[in-house]
């Protein structure tokens, strides 16, 4: 993949950092890019967005961790990860040394969880930036989600843009598991996100025809996938609309260019390419070329014309 | 197989690497082949032929340009020609059913060759394949490279009846000998796998097994037991086939003596046998590395 | 279709009244059940669900009313209906003289036209009941949905239950767009309902890549069908999780009969087929046969007994 | 045209049911050949083929056993043989492409005879006939069987290109004259079909047209101002095609004289030409039944 393959410029930015190209992975869905390299140039992505680590290393749940569904899948892999030392001491520096820049995805069960994270990861090279992932249960409130609640999610961000480097942008990643999005968008941004992402997965649940259980053993799962785009595209519509000054990193069930296409219409200045990438290993260089390609044919000069074209 | 075996009293050592990267192609099926239940599809992969080692797969995007089914489905490398990959291919859901109802001059989307391969022995060393079911296939390009690596080659295919039988002859081909067993006695020995294998193991330097966990741990256990090493492919649910997604993990002893999740995929399917703790596949044990930020805790 | 295909008794009830068998029609995904005649054998359905009534005639909105999306689709259609009028003098009396058994979605805009609609329906022939659409605006609240606020959705019910013929089961349909589902069906029911409908469509858009605008005039738009199965299950596990005594009607993408098994699996007493009629015409009957076929296979000899076994 | 046109100034009665229901089957593909852009697939479907009449469509699930795609997509009948029904396919997107990628042997599911036919005109008018693109193709057997009721038969047939014309041959067969017009002039005469039509609505008792909306709505207008009757076939977007999803609906004069948003599946696809309100599809005039409960005002 050449990044300029179509005379578009496809330059965005994550809050104040520029990218080369607006694509990314997506938190979860591509490890740590490492197992991408014989399919995608990987300097060519805007960024890989890492597995969201916690300060220790976590074994995951057991399996069964997935099962497959209409258009999507159901996971719950329970953030399997090396923990913040192993993430700093292998996979950042790996990343590092290739120039490939890191958009580093942080989750944890408490505010100062957090916050250490986000202190541990200052000036760390090749990190651009963090997506604070808030769809974890928050133990100090009978494990409800953080994103679930405006208040429990402001807190969260506003301990991270305190601690965290401020040359490095923290993007809050949104559920979509709420009545009003805008109102988690809007407080999550008041308590200093540099931009959002969404959307994480829905809280979905698969029961297996023959041990008549839920397949997975934590018995609900997050729904990802082509399934859910128009949930995805919809959240960024609405959030776009209420904060159109708030920078958007868009995602679920994006495949194609086209798909993507509807995303930065809707308001989003980049993307993240999730599940599409376990069927497709070159998605994200895929979905950036075609990308390029739907803007050229639709006249568009650069990427940043059509952000959120589609509400004018 | 206790939890607590010290680190050195492994038969095994993690099975390393592949020499070369997957790709991923649109190929054609050159040929499709019923054979008793399985379907064996052979397509124009030079690429992946080129690459791949015994013991490694391939993962198919299944359903046509319209799925609704994303996710790919793995299937063992049963073998390579000029030029072309092999596989055999057991209809059970949707995904494989439409892969076995390929036929010569469809094309379809494949990644690979994925996973590890099986470690040789030592030259010379007496080795022993056990496949299970369609298991059987991916053992036939191993039993050739071993026997031009001057290996014996005693191989046991079993399977719940005749038709379920797989690559009986390819094996024979190539096999210094063959055991046959169904669990109905349609054809063979009436019985499992491990009638055999209980038989054979006390000649054999190393074991390799392919097939239906349970199976696995049968083999593992008998090799073990009888202190040869032995080397088991795996068959966990796959997502991403490529590392990725963390879906495919089950407790795997490392060359540290830990217990860590590992991926099936990148860090498989080729296991040692003595190092998989199959009673645990499915839990979560409280040694496994980052089991307490789970909330699990020693008993 | 023969309703006794299996040696499996498929009777179930909706509330107190007797259903000949658990697989019913969904609001708004089979009109009125006359379309449906050359395909399926009415009377052996558990019954036909009608598109939802308003007070009113309602000429819906204009098109596109839709767009297809990954194994499902979006739709804005507006209600269009003949209103309570149309439907007491066309519709209903068509099903009740043929037997067909009818339960009879109502929708508005204020809590009075829901009472409203209950009364004129009140010992109308061959009306098992009522399916309450709260997923509508409430003009009274800045337009927010009903379904969407627990007290808003109680208003709605009790209203209903107070005018409604006692003899009709009062079923609130629940929207799945919300934080906490459960909290919404405590609340219906302790307002009366005697039973839930679950679920309604989860709010989507879709984006023309052609005019880069959203396909549907209304912007957003429903999203029916097999993508949305995953969450629907979940809806109803949790729900029948924390209230096990109050029935429910499972919809959200059936498909086929296993899909519906995982339904009653979760909690269901019976269930609603939508969006899979646009692919199958047939398709109610041919669930209600798989879903037969599927309880002998596992050994129950009743459907009620499968009803909640996940949970077991 | 006029939305305050008084009840009986209209020269068409809306459309009657067709004579018998639909049935849904899976079918064989008995030939699929290409002709110009398109692709005409002939079907074993007798008993779709005994029902049909001209005017009608048939519904077609697409993309096979794991299709993404739910949504029926409908397709004109362009004719009718021993027990056979033939269409005629535009690739455009995913749907239509794999349907026209359908081979002899292939089977599909179908559902149909669906909508409304072409009303007949009384016997011995001359009646001319209209076909924009493949829409041509659903006129032949209307042409034929106008013929057999003594009517003289002119057909005009246009496209964008020679290759996107459609049955001339088989309208030549039939017709007693064919016009045949194309945009880009690598056919018949250059410019659109209402050159023709506009030379020929004279000495014709009643018209008839299919094809895109904006040629429907010209044939419409150039035969209500000549005042004949007119009947047009609509496309419309239709999520199942047997009238309970409410997608389909365009705004129609009925012969209450009240415009009401009609199911173009079964209240259509034929529709009177001066009854189709052409200028207000897509959005929600005032004098619409029900509009005012949407809160739309008289202006
Ligand atoms: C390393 C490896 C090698 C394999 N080799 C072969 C082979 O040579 N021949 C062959 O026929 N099959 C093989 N399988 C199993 C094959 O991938 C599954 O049988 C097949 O994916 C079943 O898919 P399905 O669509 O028919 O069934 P479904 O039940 O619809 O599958 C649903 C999901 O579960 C997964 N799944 C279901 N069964 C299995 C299984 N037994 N193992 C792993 N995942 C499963 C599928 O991949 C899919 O994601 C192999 C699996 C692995 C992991
Ligand atoms: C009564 C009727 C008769 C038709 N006859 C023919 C025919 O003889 N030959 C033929 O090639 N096509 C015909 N069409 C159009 C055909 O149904 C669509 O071209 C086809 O559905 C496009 O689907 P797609 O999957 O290729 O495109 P997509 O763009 O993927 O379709 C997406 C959705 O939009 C709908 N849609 C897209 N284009 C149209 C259209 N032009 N009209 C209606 N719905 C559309 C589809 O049905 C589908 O639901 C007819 C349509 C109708 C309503
Ligand atoms: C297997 C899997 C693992 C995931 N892990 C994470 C994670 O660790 N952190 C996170 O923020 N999101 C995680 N997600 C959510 C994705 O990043 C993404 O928000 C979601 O899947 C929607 O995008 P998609 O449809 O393109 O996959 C995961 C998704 C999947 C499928
Ligand atoms: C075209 C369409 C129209 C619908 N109209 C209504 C309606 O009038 N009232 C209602 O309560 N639900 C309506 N629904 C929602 C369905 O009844 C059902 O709750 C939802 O579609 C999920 O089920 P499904 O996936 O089986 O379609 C409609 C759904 C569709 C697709
Ligand atoms: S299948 Fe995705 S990591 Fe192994
Ligand atoms: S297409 Fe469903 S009503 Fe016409």
């Amino acid at each position: 993949m050449t990044v300029l393959d179509t005379a578009v410029d496809m330059t965005t930015a994550l809050g104040s950092v520029p990218l080369v190209g607006p694509v990314l992975t997506a938190s979860g869905c591509s490890a740590f890019g490492q197992e991408l390299e014989p399919f995608v140039d990987l300097t060519a992505l805007g960024a890989v967005v890492t597995k969201s680590v916690q300060l220790r290393p976590r074994s995951g749940r057991p399996t069964p961790r997935m099962a497959e569904t209409p258009s999507g899948m159901l996971n719950s892999i329970g953030l399997q990860g090396p923990g913040i030392d192993g993430l700093l001491a292998g996979e950042l520096p790996w990343l590092a040394e290739r120039g490939v820049p890191a958009f580093v995805s942080i989750a944890g069960t408490r505010v100062e969880d957090f916050a250490e994270l986000a202190t541990r990861l200052r000036g760390v090279p090749g990190v651009l930036g963090l997506e604070v992932n808030i769809s974890c249960p928050n133990v100090e409130s009978r494990g409800e989600v953080f994103a679930c609640d405006p208040l429990a999610a402001s807190d969260v961000i506003a301990a991270v843009r305190a601690a965290a480097d401020p040359a490095q942008p923290v993007y809050a990643k949104l559920s979509p598991d709420v009545t009003d999005i805008v109102s988690v968008a809007r407080a999550v941004t008041e308590a200093g996100a540099d931009g959002l992402s969404m959307i994480n997965t829905l809280l979905g649940l698969v029961i297996d025809p023959d041990t008549m259980k839920p397949v997975l053993g934590g018995v609900t799962g997050g729904l990802s996938g082509p399934a859910v785009r128009p949930v995805a595209v919809r959240c960024v519509w609405q959030v776009h609309q209420a904060l159109p000054e708030v920078p958007i990193l868009g995602m679920g069930g994006i495949r194609s260019g086209l798909d993507a296409l509807q995303f930065v219409l809707a308001g989003a200045s980049a993307v993240s390419v999730g599940t599409a990438v376990f069927h497709d290993p070159s998605a994200t260089a895929r979905v950036h070329r075609e990308l390029a390609a739907a803007l050229a044919e639709r006249g568009f000069s650069s990427l940043r014309e059509a952000v959120g074209y589609a509400h004018r | 197989m206790s939890t607590s075996r010290a680190k050195g009293s492994y038969l095994t050592q993690p099975a390393p690497k592949a020499s070369q990267p997957p790709v991923q192609r649109e190929v054609e099926v050159v040929s499709a082949r019923p054979v008793g239940a399985y379907v064996e599809l052979t397509l124009a992969a030079p690429e992946v032929a080129q690459r791949a080692q015994p013991g490694q797969f391939v993962a198919f995007a299944v359903g046509g340009p319209m799925t609704a089914n994303l996710l790919r489905r793995s299937i063992a490398i049963a073998g390579t020609g000029e030029g072309t990959v092999t596989v055999v291919v057991a209809p059970h859901g949707p995904g494989s059913t439409w892969l076995a109802e390929r036929r010569a001059g469809d094309t379809v989307d494949v990644v690979g060759p994925l996973g590890r391969p099986f470690p040789l022995p030592g030259s010379g060393t007496t080795a022993l394949l056990v496949g299970g079911g369609y298991g059987a296939a991916a053992l036939v390009g191993l039993a050739g490279l071993l026997r031009s690596h001057g290996s014996r080659v005693l191989a046991v295919t079993g399977a719940a009846d005749a038709a379920r039988l797989c690559s009986v002859e390819e094996l024979g081909a190539v096999a210094d000998r063959v055991e046959v067993t169904t669990d109905d006695g349609s054809a063979g020995r009436a019985g499992r796998v491990t009638v055999a294998v209980d038989e054979l193991i006390g000649e054999s330097g190393v074991a390799y097994a392919c097939g239906p966990m349970p199976m696995l741990r049968a083999v593992a256990d008998a090799a073990t037991a009888a202190g040869v090493p032995s080397y088991v492919a795996v068959e966990e649910s796959m997502a991403c086939g490529i590392g990725v997604c963390m879906t495919c993990v089950l407790p795997v002893v490392g060359s540290d003596g830990q217990t860590r999740f590992s991926r099936s995929c990148t860090e498989g399917p080729v296991f040692g046998g003595d190092r998989v703790r199959f009673a645990d596949v499915g839990s979560l044990p409280w040694d496994v590395v980052g089991a307490d930020a789970m909330g699990v805790v020693r008993p």
